[in-house]
């Protein structure tokens, strides 16, 4: 019993840290963005952290994430560390992306993060194409895809969807419903504005959740990999989100009031469950003042890291837009060449 | 009427107020065309002034909507659509090949497509690969779209209006890198028809558009300092193209150089590089150059950006091969 | 009571003539085809008569139609002469496309016929754009789109449903489900077949109605007809139907059994309407020979019209990719001016 | 390993089935590539032969299916996926330019892509406006991809192996008049980076790839008969273009005609013209021709589609003239 209650504090404070340093990480952005240190568009997921640390708790080190642009947090949870975020945006060698990509195209392969998409639900048939090699190669892995509530409008949603729902694929669609598309509200957006039953349509598992509360959402993440997992084929959440910044910084912010945003930060998923965790006594101030200090200098190192890191010289634009080096030859894989035949 | 100071962006503003004031058939569509003011505030305002009706704000669905614009127009209205930038242009792009541009002749001349489509193109603010595209060039091959590129706040301001009046399809291509530019237009009317010749030499001929008209006219002043008096050629509309314009010009300096922020291969220069061959062959005095984007997605570090890009060095560069050889 | 019963029974008689004229037509048109009078693809409506008949059956003569390259049975019914439907499929000057568009492009603008468009989904945004003007200028008219199941799949058609639904625009979306698209079954398109269902799910009222029965058919549009004109916003019937030729005059029709056919042409359409007015006493075999004279002299004159018409000149080749006159000016409708501004 | 005759379609068939046979990464999918057997026939049979996971039937989704192969080779499959034809890539563009072409450079050199999309491309069957694209042009545009274009049975035979071995994403363009076209192919392999020269001449150099390949090998044959001689050179491979054969061939022949089923503003053969201009202007004697679609949505009429494409003896015409001048 104390084991078991142990663990879930282990549990909480793991989710409490990820929430933390994904703001953290992002207040320091928006400092760097002042300061012309980062440039480009940039997107914050402050108020969302709930939603990346929730549905990455509930996946295993080989399954798979596609991100949006909104991906800082997806990406600083999933592992990739903060050190190359920080030096992509920055746009330097040492970058995950090698300075190509900056804030909108974060890659990591080997933390199985495939981007950074910045063409609004871009990234959602490359998460079916994902699904579909594992169970063609028969990985039982599961590729999230993250997504927001104005993408679920574009034509290629309806399309994937149904793609992975004809074809069971080991797809988690997880779309982060922050009631807004830049400016746009979602009644604007859809006619029908309960976007898990619309998904429910395509014959897709789908649940509402409150994307606020961590917990929730890893409960319900963790539910819905299992399922998918035990081959129960696609399946959809709905996290109920809002994000309490601009939607990037250019953006003025013009069209929703003040005191919305004010009722939204009351629910800031980080003082639930600071609150909570108090309320259990799994945390106390001097445990969150360590931590705080833990993720301070993580931070620290990040920008210490862009700040001295190269830039990749001029004379190499042009790699990259074609391979340099064959991949392994397809008789590598070849053991059941006579079975296919 | 004396013109007073304002910037590209207001002058679009402007254009597309005066259309909605003039003619009720005319409406703005698109993503955040209203509550948000536009994602390049060009449409700020416009909402309060004139309504959710007219002021459209669409869910992200490119191609319906591009395509609604196409079916209002065939039921008697003058829309502008605006798409936000071209990059996501892609998601219609069906639309207005098979259907904006077609209809007319499919249809042996029964429908008509009387639509306006504004977007952003271009690089040039490390927005990186996927938002810095240049395919101006790709609509120009289209037959039955009219393609234009305002450099000037001028033409932003005035060729809008000509276009909602054409009883066809016309694309406007606003360089992202323009909306801030000041200045004091003049007056309009301006033709959607013809190339303007921006500066003139006897040396060589400049041939530039949209974004990169401004560096191509940094260029001329700086080979003027060397000596070398360059005809710069804003071409305006892409699509018809106006060789009148070019082939005259290129057959007083006998040398031309394009530069396009599309890549290189197949962007617009190439069009236009040939069509000097063919049709000034013989007063050619030397290879013709090329100033275009290197052929590689536009990387988002500043300096890789840069080095993608074409700049007023190396159009100058490009200028003074051409003169030398 | 005997008008009532009269005027059912002229619309029987009407209704039956339409399918006639369309099957009749069509089989004409084989035959030509392999006389090699008509070339390119051609899709035939043979089977699926009763959807035509039945949902142009509810529209008033400024409403419009929006439909695919499988357009013949809509032309016609619509009102588009067979003399012109024919020549524009052999080419000529006289088609009422000038020989552009072949089968696959019929326009007759006079008509409020919007085409013929061979791109899959490729009508819908179209048919929307059309219903927006209308209510745009307070034009109390609907606007029909028709589509196959596999349309469905695409992205453009969630995207148009999506569009119509949220601005409440007066559009009839009639699917016709003729269970294939192409070689691809039903289940192989779609995770959930059910396709009104699918539909309601945009918050669009939708049915789903037996397209072999043509009084089904009317009866079902002419309720959502009257719907949208009360400015209820878009509706969507599913038409169950089946096409009795292959998919086009290339498609071996490799991939449905010879029995379903069969089975499916026991429910004759065009049969099952005489079965039944024959059981009411509402139509003689003499009619039937009557009407079935009247379709063979129209189709005759059509092909005679073809036959004689002109070709276009070939130095009109590029006519009509620009137009050659100005539109009327915006001055035209400018009494609101002032209004707007 | 003497040849027997086959067809273009066959060829492609047993290039497939031998990708299938060798490698079980590879997998065919598209809309009706099985139960169909392919909407042109080329993969009839092979449902039957490798089951349903292999020879994968879509929906109607071409932007979805187009981006799962793309997921699919990310995740370390060998997809080919058949897009019907090209008018239809459209739909997939966003995809195509977007992921595919973008996605190792924007994550440096981290996501390969080796993905094969097949599609039927070009006009000729009276099949009208939005079913006759010549798009490949637009296609050769974009940096990341290699195209690809084969005009005979062997390069139908013997391209798909190389091109599966990419580790980046290929597109081949099949012209849709030559799947009918049968003859005896000569074992592979061939290669995915060269121009062919299919005829030797000295006064002149026809420049062709796809579908236009023979009638400029036919055109070759009628100059011939009046004592003209024409190289006559099969692109193959239309980015990253092989100038050397072209500029090799111009070099000795000081005139070009180019001959494209694309729309000629803005068509592939602007980019080869202008690159002749820059690398061969010296040794040019005369303007290029193009020979080209006219710049209309080609019509469904029998003579007047044959009036807006590229023929034998405009291709004879435009010889003639450069020969002359
Ligand atoms: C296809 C496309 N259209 C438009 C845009 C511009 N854009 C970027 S983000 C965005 C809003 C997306 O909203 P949502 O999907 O809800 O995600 P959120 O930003 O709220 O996380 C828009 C319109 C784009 N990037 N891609
Ligand atoms: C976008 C697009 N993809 C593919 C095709 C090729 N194609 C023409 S009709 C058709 C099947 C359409 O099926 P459905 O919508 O059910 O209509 P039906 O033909 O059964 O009436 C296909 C795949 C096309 N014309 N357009
Ligand atoms: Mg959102
Ligand atoms: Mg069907």
């Amino acid at each position: 019993m104390a084991g078991k209650k142990s663990a879930r504090a282990e549990s909480h404070r793991d989710l409490l840290r990820q929430m933390l340093r994904v703001r953290r990480f992002e207040e320091r952005c928006v400092e760097l963005y002042s300061g012309e240190k980062i440039r480009g568009f940039m997107h914050l997921y402050i108020g969302e952290e709930a939603v990346a640390a929730g549905v990455c708790h509930a996946l295993a080190t080989d399954d798979v994430v596609v991100s949006t642009y909104r991906e800082h947090g997806h990406a600083l949870i999933r592992g990739v560390p903060a050190t190359t975020i920080m030096a992509e945006m920055y746009g330097k060698a040492t970058g995950c992306s090698r300075g190509r990509g900056g804030s909108m195209h974060i890659f990591d392969v080997a933390r199985r993060f495939y981007g950074g998409n910045a063409i609004v639900g871009g990234g959602l048939p490359l998460a079916v194409g994902l699904a579909l090699a594992d169970k063609l190669q028969d990985r039982n892995r599961v590729t999230v895809c993250f997504f927001g509530d104005g993408a679920m409008a574009e034509g290629g949603f309806h399309e994937c969807v149904n793609l992975a729902a004809l074809w069971r694929l080991p797809v988690l669609f997880a779309c982060e419903n922050n009631l807004y598309a830049m400016g746009t509200a979602l009644a604007k957006s859809h006619a029908q504005t309960d976007l898990a039953l619309r998904a429910a349509g395509y014959g897709v598992a789908a649940w509402q959740v409150d994307g606020m509360n961590v917990l929730a959402v890893a409960d319900a993440a963790t539910r819905a990999a299992e399922a998918i997992r035990a081959g129960a084929g696609p399946h959809f959440v709905e996290l109920r989100t809002y994000r309490f910044r601009a939607h990037s910084m250019y953006d003025p912010d013009r069209y929703r009031s003040k005191e919305e945003i004010e009722q939204w930060k009351k629910r800031d998923p980080i003082d639930a469950l600071v609150a909570s965790m108090k309320a259990e006594r799994e945390i106390t101030n001097d445990d969150l003042a360590v931590l705080e200090k833990e993720i301070s200098a993580e931070i620290d190192q990040a920008v210490a890291f862009a700040e001295q890191a190269p830039v990749e010289p001029v004379e190499d634009l042009s790699r990259f837009v074609y391979s340099e080096t064959p991949l392994a030859s397809g008789g590598a894989r070849g053991g059941s060449v006579e079975a296919a035949s | 009427m004396s013109a007073a100071t304002t910037t590209y962006r207001e002058a679009m503003r402007e254009a597309i107020r005066e259309a909605l004031r003039r003619d009720d058939r005319v409406f703005l569509m698109g993503e955040d065309v209203g509550a948000y003011g536009g994602c390049f505030a060009v449409s700020l305002g416009l909402l309060e002034e004139f309504g959710p009706e007219r002021i459209r704000d669409t869910p992200l669905s490119e191609a319906a909507f591009v395509g609604a614009g196409i079916g209002a127009a065939l039921g008697g209205m003058r829309p502008i659509v605006e798409i936000m930038t071209v990059n996501f242009s892609l998601l219609a792009l069906d639309q207005i090949l098979n259907n904006a541009a077609t209809l007319l002749h499919m249809s042996g001349g029964q429908l008509n497509v009387p639509l306006v489509i504004r977007m952003t193109t271009g690089a040039g603010r490390q927005l990186a690969a996927q938002h810095s595209h240049s395919l101006e060039g790709w609509y120009a091959h289209i037959p039955g779209l009219r393609i234009l590129a305002p450099a000037t706040i001028e033409d932003a301001r005035n060729m809008l209006w000509p276009a909602l009046e054409d009883p066809d399809p016309v694309l406007i291509f606003e360089h992202g890198s323009l909306y801030g530019m000041s200045g004091q237009p003049r007056p309009g009317p301006v033709d959607i028809t013809s190339a303007a010749l921006r500066r003139s030499g006897k040396d060589i001929t400049l041939i530039a558009y949209g974004g990169t008209t401004g560096k191509a006219l940094a260029a001329a002043d700086a080979l003027s300092a060397e000596g070398i008096e360059a005809d710069v050629i804003d071409l305006r509309v892409l699509r018809p193209l106006d060789d009148a314009t070019i082939v005259e010009s290129v057959g007083n300096t006998h040398r031309a150089v394009i530069v396009d922020e599309g890549w290189r291969s197949g962007s617009l220069s190439a069009e236009i590089g040939t069509r000097i061959v063919e049709q000034a062959f013989y007063q050619l005095d030397a290879p013709i150059q090329r100033v275009c984007t290197a052929e590689v997605p536009v990387p988002y570090a500043r300096h890789l950006e840069e080095a993608a890009l074409p700049q007023v060095p190396s159009i100058v560069a490009a200028a003074r091969e051409a003169v030398a050889s």
